[in-house]
């Protein structure tokens, strides 16, 4: 599955430049040369790059050198900021990028969870049963509208958060508290917008789970047995009913970090979705490129790594698997 | 000799999932006569092969080997028109009296559907009273149910409609595939006795699946008993619950609980577990 | 096969009383209206107010609403940066926003359906190409791959940015319908019209589909707002159609002014608005049909 | 130990004039029922007639829209529906336990056995070591004769016969006085059904528990328990030692579900009968119970019953018509 999906999105961004009409670099160089009338070393550029992708051999072998190139992480010079390597723009950000989504999330996944849960509980004191659905319609609400909504309240308004970046300039990169502390003041807005936006998504997959074990035998007998209703909670209810919410992670990263390219551009963010807006305004069709194969990639392993975890919680997963 | 309506020939289905290969039915041999009428039970335990059995009468599954032959013809090479009038002649009851009825429609669609396709009526009259006939046989009118929906009905009301609407086809044989074992005692014997009835009043054959073999004995003719897949035991109803031969024919027989108090259950432990 | 005594705690022979229509949802209805008026500023807009006025220099610059300090009722909602009006912008953004989405939305129902019913019903190889295809539809992230699709494109119109959209919308509906008639296709109402000599067409569209109906109109929705959701991301990153106002691509324009930070709220809010009104309404919308389609997760307190 | 301190004279269990209501249906209509120490008492009727709901409502484990009306039920002294909180939880299990209905799912799917049972010891009793606990769990496994290895193993991997004795297993680990046995044998094939209410039996007779079974199947019964109560909508219509039911039923709903149940020792005409069942919503009178001859109690006044006790039908009870 991995395989495939990384295979499939190669192709077809292999394919879409070939189905466009005329020779993409030189294509991509007048755009280029139309938007800022002149452009350095353009020659050589077009050169560089005709040379690098054999563009002049048959189809097959440029896809098999593409394939090749794609997945040996070699994507060659930007095409705005000619002679700097793909490889390097992407490897400055994307740590920015993983450590936002990761943090972003594993606590909109928790929260949201727990909150679905909550929902459902018979315990629940009925205040949050009252209060929640309405925090639940922030879910309808795309990532980067919050993510200007909170902008708009907390950066141009009340101005308690920093807008743009993912460090304060005066903080010195590095592992000391000033850049750390700084780092957090400005990713909390971004991930914020991720949470809220998210967190319904999760909560609500959790309530409809709880609601639909609720009658489930196994439930009855626990209370039967005595045991503490927060055991029965976690052990038995949350237990049973997060299984399925595993399987809706793993397909929430392909989407969230599709999602994020704007968010990132919104506020500023170092992160591969600010360098993929770039890029798109700039034409940067190589940065563009390398960027979406790096994105499908992470995508695809995220998604392997819980398929991986899965059996772990699930013992039954076997069974699932030749019935389903 | 009595005429022979279904015939079952070394019936053998296997399944393969996963490298695995199961045999849910080895080699099935079993007759159903005609005239007279008969109620041919197939009793067995959960994993006999009992349901694929019926299932591969009635065009549900096919056969891994073996063949299955109404009224002469295998029912595997039966031609699209064939194929139709074998659905007139043989139709079926199912376990579960919920899940049969399509909850979008009302009552009278699940009559209203046959009469069309297999052109029994020429008018609305006529359906009418094909339909009321049909009701009737199974005591029931149709002003009571037709214009409801499946979810108004008790329980006893579904599993009999079953009945009269297989019975509408005026079909020669109706596989019933556990008729009676969600419903109470009391609705029960109301369904076998419009077993009963229908074979000695209308000459319905009777293919009975069940998991009971009391029931088998009281309405059955004949009675086959299947374990992992195989026929272990068959003959006259009296002779095999009487007098059974195979070891395992023995022990389900006597795993039966009798109804009464003062013949106490043999408490020897059979076997170790389940 | 396993016998299962039911025994129902409650007793299962009460008063057959028909319950109210599930249809009429709160949830269902409230989300219906908030995308009426949607529609209805589209339809009516026009008829009040000229849509030229969203074509760049038809007004003056940076105009606030009226009652804003320096706005002007000839602009009542204010003007932005190249002088479009905003209530024209407006209410010739609104539509095209929703014909997009619909468009995305026909295309996965009616695929979902083809593919989603084989899949379900016909099984073997059939399903198996069918699940794995719909299975990498939805792991690959398709916002990524549409950007390189769009930034090729160079003249998008609005079908144009549907179809391209609807190339990711339609795993969705294929698996939730393939999973719905897999568990339909063993219920014994199915068994039973193949037992009446019913074709399996008759099955799939007289037997299966009226009680799909939730399912599939959820399904609907569902692609409808995820073809939205995906369209309004690309036009906010510039790769929308160019010669249509769309609402996207005004908030491109006013992040690349930095609206935001200037306090021009209208230019950025006022199409961010609609769009909320437009997600809400249809997460609405699918969640009450959730609730048609599960009675147990309705009336909960 | 709470047994102990109860008086000698005074039932296990006594049930008195409990309501049950599930939203507006009436599902157990005042019911009055006496359970002695050792004692196996079968619950009997057909679905619909609050049998599983007055066992529920033993444990108090009646759930939204469904709510005890009113009654009292004591067990050991204690009544149980004033309890609540960490009083009730206590009770539950070390008193009273649930040996649930035979069916796929009562076990948690994605616990280990030998986990499942012994979060139940733990709830109750805490000053013990892990190894003690394992070895009390492996014993309760030896007990219903089920193999050590089952411990380690997850409900999936058993068939329903072990599943249904882990669930046995499971029920008398604290010694209960009382088991609540719901269908417990109902989705079990016969050959299975046989061993496991044998081990049952065996496991309730070696801790001295008394035991409610509830069931549908007359036959079952009558091989199991010691005396029945028949429930008829919501009542209970007749109460008596089991010879005696069977032998001279009196009310005319239990004497026709007697006459209805298949037996492979004679071949007897079906008898078919249609009772109407009262509106379940509507509030009816509690019957009255009347003893006809020692331990042997009987609705009298009510509908269905006459005195005679003959096994023939009485002239009221409808017969289906026929086309």
């Amino acid at each position: 599955m991995f395989a495939f999906t990384v295979w499939l999105s190669a192709t077809i961004m292999f394919a879409i430049p070939q189905l466009a009409p005329g020779d993409p670099v030189s294509a991509m160089v007048t755009r280029l040369t139309q938007q800022a009338g002149f452009v350095e070393g353009s020659a050589g550029m077009i050169e560089a790059w005709r040379e690098r992708f054999g563009l002049d051999d048959p189809l097959l072998i440029q896809y098999a050198q593409y394939l090749k190139n794609m997945l040996t992480f070699d994507y060659g010079y930007s095409l705005s900021q000619f002679p700097v390597e793909v490889e390097t723009m992407i490897a400055d950000a994307i740590p920015w990028t993983i450590g936002l989504l990761t943090i972003a999330t594993i606590i909109s996944f928790i929260a949201g969870t727990v909150v679905g849960a909550l929902m459902a509980w018979r315990r629940s004191p009925a205040l949050l049963r009252l209060l929640l659905p309405l925090t639940l319609t922030f879910t309808a609400i795309p990532f980067f509208i919050l993510g200007m909504l909170l902008i708009y309240l907390f950066v141009f308004g009340l101005e308690i958060f920093p807008v743009a970046g993912g460090y304060d300039s005066t903080a010195m990169p590095g592992f000391n508290v000033d850049f750390i502390a700084s780092v957090i003041e400005h990713g909390t807005l971004p991930a914020l917008s991720i949470v809220i936006g998210s967190m319904g998504f999760w909560a609500l997959g959790m309530r409809g789970m709880m609601i639909t074990i609720e009658g489930e035998d196994y439930l009855t007998l626990a209370q039967a047995k005595g045991l503490n209703p927060l055991r029965i909670l976690f052990r038995y209810q949350i237990r049973n009913a997060i299984l399925p919410q595993f399987t809706a992670l793993m397909l929430s990263f392909g989407h969230i970090v599709g999602g994020t390219v704007l968010v990132e551009y919104i506020f500023g963010y170092p992160g591969t979705g600010s360098l993929l807006f770039r890029a798109l305004s700039n034409s940067d069709f190589t940065v563009t490129q390398g960027i979406v194969f790096i994105l499908i990639l992470t995508t695809a392993a995220a998604v392997l790594v819980v398929d991986l975890i899965y059996p772990l919680l699930d013992p039954r997963i076997t069974y699932e698997r030749s019935s389903t | 000799m009595a005429d022979v309506l279904l015939e079952v020939e070394d019936a053998t289905k296997t399944y393969h999932s996963r490298g695995e290969t199961t045999a849910a039915l080895k080699g099935v041999s079993l007759v159903v006569d005609e005239s007279p009428a008969t109620i041919a039970c197939i009793a067995g335990e959960s994993g006999s092969g009992k349901t694929t059995l019926a299932n591969s009468i009635l065009g549900f599954t096919q056969l891994t080997s073996g063949t299955i032959s109404y009224r002469g013809t295998n029912i595997a090479t039966l031609t699209r028109s064939q194929q139709l009038e074998y659905r007139r002649d043989v139709q079926a009851v199912f376990q579960d009296p919920f899940g049969v009825y399509n909850p979008f429609y009302r009552i009278r669609r699940l009559f209203d559907v046959l009469i069309k396709r297999f052109r029994l009526a020429q008018s609305k009259a006529e359906a009418r009273e094909l339909i009321e006939e049909a009701l009737n046989v199974v005591g029931i009118r149709g002003e009571e149910v037709l214009d409801k929906n499946p979810h108004q009905l008790s329980g006893g009301q579904r599993q009999r409609i079953m009945m009269a609407r297989a019975y509408l086809l005026k079909p020669r044989l109706i596989v019933a595939d556990e008729p009676v074992s969600m419903v109470d005692a009391s609705l029960r014997a109301m369904i076998l006795d419009v077993m009963l009835r229908l074979r000695d009043e209308r000459g319905i054959s009777f293919l009975y699946i069940t998991h009971d073999l009391s029931t088998a004995y009281q309405i059955g003719d004949d009675i086959y008993i299947l374990y992992g897949g195989e026929l272990i035991e068959q003959g006259r109803a009296q002779e095999v619950i009487e007098n059974p031969q195979h070891e395992y024919a023995k022990l389900l027989i006597g795993s039966i609980p009798v109804p009464d108090p003062s013949i106490r259950w043999n408490r020897e432990p059979h076997s170790q577990a389940g | 096969m396993t016998l299962t005594v039911q025994q129902t705690v409650a007793p299962a022979e009460t008063t057959p009383r028909r319950p109210r229509s599930p249809w009429r949802n709160t949830k269902l209805m409230v989300g219906t209206l908030m995308v009426l008026v949607i529609v209805l500023i589209g339809v009516l807009g026009p008829l009040f107010w000229d849509t030229r006025l969203s074509a760049a220099a038809s007004s003056p610059l940076n105009l606030p609403p009226f009652w804003e300090a320096g706005g002007s009722s000839d602009h009542p909602l204010g003007t932005e940066n190249s002088g479009r009006d905003m209530l024209a912008l407006v209410i010739s953004g609104a539509p095209a926003t929703l014909r997009i989405g619909l468009i995305v939305g026909v295309i996965s129902i009616v695929i979902g359906i083809v593919l989603g019913f084989s899949a379900g019903y016909l099984g073997g190889r059939i399903d198996s190409v069918i699940r794995t295809l719909a299975d990498t539809a939805l792991t690959i992230p398709a916002l990524a791959i549409l950007i390189v699709i769009s930034s090729y494109v160079r003249e998008i119109g609005i079908a144009t940015m549907a179809f391209i959209v609807a190339l990711f919308a339609w795993a969705g509906p294929t698996r939730l319908i393939r999973a719905q008639v897999l568990s339909m296709r063993e219920l014994g109402y199915v068994r039973m019209a193949r037992l009446s000599g019913a074709s399996t067409v008759d099955i799939m569209f007289k037997e299966m589909m009226p009680n799909l109906l939730p399912y599939l109109a959820a399904a609907f929705v569902g692609a409808t707002s995820g073809g939205i959701l995906a369209a309004v991301g690309l036009e906010s990153l510039g790769l929308g159609p160019q010669r249509i106002p769309t609402l996207g691509m005004t908030i491109y324009n006013a992040l690349q002014s930095s609206a935001i930070l200037r306090g021009m709220w209208w230019w950025w809010g006022l199409p961010t608005v609609i769009l909320v009104v437009i997600f809400v309404g249809l997460f609405l919308i699918s969640t009450g049909l959730d609730e048609v389609a599960n009675p147990r997760l309705r009336g909960r307190r | 130990m709470t047994r102990d301190m109860t008086r000698s004279g005074e039932p296990l269990l006594r049930i008195d004039d409990v309501h049950v209501h599930y939203g507006r249906v009436i599902a157990v209509n005042g019911v009055d029922l006496t359970v002695s120490r050792g004692e196996t008492l079968g619950l009997v009727g057909e679905s619909g007639s609050g049998k599983s709901t007055l066992a529920m409502a033993i444990l108090r484990l009646i759930t939204p829209p469904g709510r005890i009306v009113s009654g009292r039920i004591h067990l050991n002294g204690v009544d149980i529906l004033s309890t609540g909180g960490r009083q009730l939880r206590q009770l539950r299990w070390t008193d009273v336990s649930l040996i649930p209905q035979g069916s796929m799912n009562s076990l948690n799917p994605v616990m280990r056995i030998g986990d499942q049972i012994q979060d139940a010891i733990e709830a109750h009793d805490r000053r013990q070591t892990k190894d003690s606990l394992r070895q009390r769990v492996l014993s309760l496994l030896d007990m219903v004769r089920l193999p050590a290895r089952v411990y380690g193993m997850y409900p999936h991997e058993l068939s329903g016969g072990m599943k249904q004795r882990v669930c046995i297993a499971m029920a008398i680990a604290l010694g209960p006085s009382l088991i609540i046995a719901d269908e417990p044998t109902s989705a079990l094939d016969v050959v299975v059904q046989k061993t496991v209410a044998e081990t049952l039996l065996k496991v309730k007779e070696e801790l001295n528990s008394s035991m409610i079974l509830v069931g549908h199947d007359m036959a079952l019964q009558a091989q199991l328990v010691d005396r029945i109560a028949v429930m008829y909508a919501g009542n209970i219509v007749e109460v008596a030692p089991v010879a005696e039911l069977f032998s001279n039923p009196v009310h005319a709903y239990t004497r026709h579900l007697i006459a209805s149940v298949p037996s492979i020792t004679e071949r007897k005409p079906l008898v078919v009968k249609e009772f109407q069942r009262p509106d379940l919503t509507t509030a009816r009178p509690k019957p009255e119970l009347r003893e006809v001859s020692p331990g042997h109690l009987v609705a009298l006044d009510d509908e269905h019953s006459d005195r005679r006790t003959s096994g023939e039908a009485s002239e009221r009870e409808e017969v289906i018509p026929r086309g």
